[in-house]
């Protein structure tokens, strides 16, 4: 466990917030890994590592956590001086290929999409919120990639749909090798379906309960696949092929309960 | 060359410990298909249990901390989860008195699984594990009950409690236990100095790994020495050689816990692999042969 | 800023453990002048004894198992070696009753020790430490009679016995205890596989060093929260950040043992400074400040 | 614990064997230094480390053992393709000077002075021993160091009397810098006494019980040293000032015991 002082700290939508440490450690982390942030007396969270803005890559690192439950708010609530303990990056990444990509996100989602942007050259990037208030890294995402294209369910801001639509749209008239995407796992599901469809390669990040983080509790089952070792980031291909994915996930106990 | 005996016949002497990915039927098949020679279910309790609340597990400079806290789906669910079960699959049972492990070997004694493993000596749930493996006479009544309801090996995982290991083992072989896993973590806990606090959520966890090798060693020296029934050793195996140093201390078979994080699942080939190059330089020909050789 | 009190108080909280470099007053004076808050003498018992043959030390990956077998001078022969004490010595005393006991303060008492420490937990030789550790009756028995002759603080030194440690401690504090030591070694073996033979001439020995830190740490956070008299923490403590991490679980002072094997006799100084540091950063004024901190 | 297999075995004497085996690090010990020597079911022995003849340096060392006790004659009587084990190398070795050295030793006391002779030129070495028959290391010897001169107390070969008749006469004639010597307590006692009477610089390798090897048991305490870790090699300064030396030592039970 390496302690690290909250830095800075960045509002990006109303829900959702940046907070910036010194780690060289996480700062290593490859694009689709995560760390586990100890909340001292509190819990214990997986987060995708995000980039750093401003502050020097080689030392800093981030995560943008979005307040929903008690400890995601806790943590989100954190501000510059306050000391939480990260342990990782854990997990398999995106494999980073030099070809022409489309990246699909939403919501916190984004994070690691927005790493890969950073750590290599993307092409496209369709960013999903519900709303125009949920926007987020927008500016961020605009500065690295050639073209992003944003939707909003209530039509508030861009494209009025879900992300999943300009896809379809853009795979008519375009080529691209490869799709990364993150997300709500509906989303997920119909990106990879859609990737399928037209044959092109695709690797999503995906998300289950997390208690240990390095492969012993199983608590991150999916099918016969543990992701936190074997994902979080996974092929199209097989998750496709998993019976559990986008139907339901392992609850605390280790019961596989509904998703939907 | 590497098969060997725990009242039960193995292909090979690596086994997946209790706790360690076990709780999925569809991971347990697959760490067998990676080359365990059988794999353990996480322990499994009469009701579901969600455990304890993160942090489950803290890392240490020579071994990890966990309370996981007995986080299973139940017996109900898991009898579920593993009808179909088509590989050699050794079930934990925890609980804290003989009725509910009845009820439990009640809903599983049908299906397909070669032995029950009893787990005495979870150090860190209050009223379960090592709390009732300190109790002889509880571990007799638990053990017992168990026989009379079933023709399966019944295996007792042994830990370091405030009692003596061998008087508990004792009982639990007049009871009808067929062969003893030593040892389970050990009661440890980690603070962070940083910000003052105990790391896991419930304080107190169980050390495993290296660090507690050489306890474990000791343990299953001084049952193998005490007992004749096969005795399979755990605690810090990480490589051939410790699964060697257990087996010339006297276990029929050795258990691969925490490891497992490291080497992942490629850890059981690699052990099995580096037993058999040994096997060849010192002339064995069988697993048998090397069981206790130290002791004399 | 680094005094603090076990019912006597020290300069500093880092005391020479028994059994390291504790037969000899010349040395023990030399580390206590290189900067131990106190140091204890290697158990002494009531005849002379030459303990095991050679091995009886080996180090393991993560810490060193040792089966040293208790060797040391005789009661009368030390009481002569340390006439002159002008240091703050603990004698650290082992035996098997309590008329031992008995017959070893009277030898000692006008001695100008500060303390004296029962070991009543050495896990490798028969009939005394641990077998008279686990038997509560006997360790209440022991701590009533050095209660009746002498004056002095009794300290007792407990380990992972076959019994609760919670009890014996219980029961030494109803006898007289005045501070409580935790821990010792724990039972533990290593076995060459090349040879296939145990090292350790005894086979069995005390395994201490980083690998039983977690452990220790544990008992110090639970005899801390059970009990008001001071503990003092003992277990694979090689820096300073090791020291503060027993403090927090609880204990008023620290022991160093194996790790002076390593660093040598500057480890004291370097664990103080240390803990100066450290305390300086958090803005802490005495040691006292920091007891225990982690357990709210 | 490292186990060796001994590769080679040389008679050096009747009483006397020296055992070559395959070990990097204790081949790597400085002249001085000892191992920790276990023969398994029987004991372990204090040894200093001997140079491993036509054996490469770099890979080999090398043990010379007398025959005594029990445990010595055990290790004297392994023959080639035996196990032992060893670790170390511990303690504190010869300090080498590029200056005009002058060696004394006796028995195996001349094992730590062989290694330093070989690693480091030395001028005159003065060899005692009991009788022709006990005479080792002199064909060794005169190949490395530039004068070599053999005393017996019997006077059956080189010059009668002990290896201290020689070194007065050598130094009311001519300058040397530094004494290094090692053998029979008795012996280095002169030694040293003579090297202060000349006030030449000196260094003894000295001997106790040895249980650890790495400063824990006290077994090996001299005054307020430990010779495991202050030694085995002092300076002569500090020797002659130790109440101990020459006149006890202490037994297995830590009791100063009288070696007269
Ligand atoms: C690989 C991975 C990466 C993630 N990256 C991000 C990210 O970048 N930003 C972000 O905001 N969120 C991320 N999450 C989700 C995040 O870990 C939490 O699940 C989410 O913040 C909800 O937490 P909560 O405490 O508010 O949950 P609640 O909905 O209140 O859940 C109740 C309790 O369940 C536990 N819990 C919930 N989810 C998890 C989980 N996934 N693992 C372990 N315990 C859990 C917590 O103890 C929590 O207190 C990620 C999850 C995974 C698996
Ligand atoms: C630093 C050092 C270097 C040495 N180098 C050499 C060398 O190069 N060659 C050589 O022949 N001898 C050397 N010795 C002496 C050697 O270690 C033994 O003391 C000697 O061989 C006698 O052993 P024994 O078993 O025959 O003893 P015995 O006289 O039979 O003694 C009885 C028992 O006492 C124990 N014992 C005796 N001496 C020691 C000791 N010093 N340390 C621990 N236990 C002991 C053994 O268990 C032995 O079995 C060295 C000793 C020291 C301390
Ligand atoms: C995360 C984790 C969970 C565990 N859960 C259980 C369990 O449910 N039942 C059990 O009997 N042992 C459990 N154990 C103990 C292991 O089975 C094993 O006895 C112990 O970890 C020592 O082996 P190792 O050092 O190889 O890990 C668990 C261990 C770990 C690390
Ligand atoms: C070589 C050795 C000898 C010891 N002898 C004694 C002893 O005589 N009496 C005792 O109470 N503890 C003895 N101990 C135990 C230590 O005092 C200490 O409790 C233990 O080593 C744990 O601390 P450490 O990890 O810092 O070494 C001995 C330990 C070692 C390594
Ligand atoms: S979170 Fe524990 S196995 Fe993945
Ligand atoms: S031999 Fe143990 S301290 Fe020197």
């Amino acid at each position: 466990m390496r302690i690290v002082e909250i830095e800075d700290v960045i509002d990006e939508s109303p829900t959702i917030r940046t907070l910036i440490f010194n780690d060289k450690i996480t700062a290593n982390a490859k694009a689709g890994q995560f760390i586990m942030v100890w909340l001292p007396s509190i819990d214990e969270l997986p987060m995708s590592v995000m980039i750093p803005y401003k502050y020097d890559e080689k030392l800093y690192a981030a995560i943008s956590v979005r307040k929903r439950g008690i400890s995601s708010t806790y943590l989100y609530s954190r501000k510059k001086g306050d000391k939480i303990g990260v342990r990782g990056p854990y997990g398999r990444a995106f494999e980073i290929k030099s070809e022409r990509s489309l990246l699909v996100g939403g919501g916190t989602g984004l994070v690691p999409l927005i790493r890969l942007a950073k750590q290599n050259r993307c092409h496209t990037l369709i960013m999903g919120a519900r709303s125009k208030d949920e926007v987020i890294f927008e500016q961020l995402a605009r500065s690295m990639v050639d073209r992003v294209i944003v939707t909003t369910d209530d039509g508030s801001y861009g494209l009025k749909g879900f992300a999943t639509d300009p896809l379809e749209e853009l795979l008519k008239e375009e080529r691209f090798d490869i799709i990364y995407t993150c997300g709500p796992e509906k989303m997920m599901k119909r990106v990879l379906e859609i990737a399928n469809r037209y044959g092109i390669e695709a690797e999503a990040s995906l998300e289950r309960i997390m208690k240990c983080g390095i492969g012993l509790c199983s608590s991150c089952a999916l099918d016969k696949y543990i992701l936190c070792k074997d994902g979080p980031v996974m092929k199209g291909s097989i998750i496709l092929g998993l019976e559990e994915f986008g139907k339901c996930y392992r609850d605390k106990s280790g019961q596989l309960k509904s998703t939907i | 060359m590497l098969s060997t005996d725990i009242c039960v016949r193995l292909r090979n002497p690596t086994l997946l410990a209790s706790g360690i990915l076990g709780i999925s039927y569809p991971v347990l098949k697959r760490v067998y298909e990676a080359g365990a020679g059988a794999v353990i279910s996480k322990s499994i309790s009469i009701e579901a249990r969600e455990g304890y609340k993160n942090p489950i597990i803290v890392k240490t400079e020579h071994g990890w901390i966990n309370a996981v806290g007995l986080a299973n789906p139940g017996v109900e669910y898991f009898a579920k989860e593993i009808e179909n079960c088509d590989i050699p699959l050794i079930v934990n049972l925890v609980g804290s008195n003989e009725e509910e492990f009845g009820k439990m070997v009640k809903i599983l004694d049908n299906l397909k699984i070669i032995a029950y493993e009893i787990n005495f000596s979870c150090p860190h749930v209050e009223k379960v594990g090592l709390e009732i493996g300190d109790d002889p006479e509880l571990v007799y009544k638990i053990v017992k009950k168990i026989r009379s309801l079933s023709k399966k090996p019944i295996i007792v995982k042994l830990g370091l409690g405030s009692s003596n290991m061998i008087e508990i083992a004792r009982v639990a072989n007049d009871g009808g236990a067929d062969a003893i896993t030593a040892i389970n973590t050990i009661r440890a806990m980690c603070i962070d100095i940083d910000v003052a606090k105990p790391i896991l959520s419930n304080r107190i966890g169980g050390l495993s790994g290296a660090a507690i090798k050489p306890i474990a060693i000791r343990c299953v020296y001084e049952l193998s020495k005490a007992f004749d029934i096969p005795i399979i050793g755990c605690g810090g195996i990480k490589d051939w050689r410790d699964a060697i140093e257990f087996i010339l201390a006297g276990a029929s078979a050795v258990q691969i816990g925490s490891a497992v994080s490291e080497r992942w699942l490629d850890i059981f080939n690699e052990i099995n692999n580096g037993i058999m190059q040994y096997m060849l330089r010192k002339g064995y020909k069988s697993i048998d042969e090397m069981i206790g050789i130290a002791r004399y």
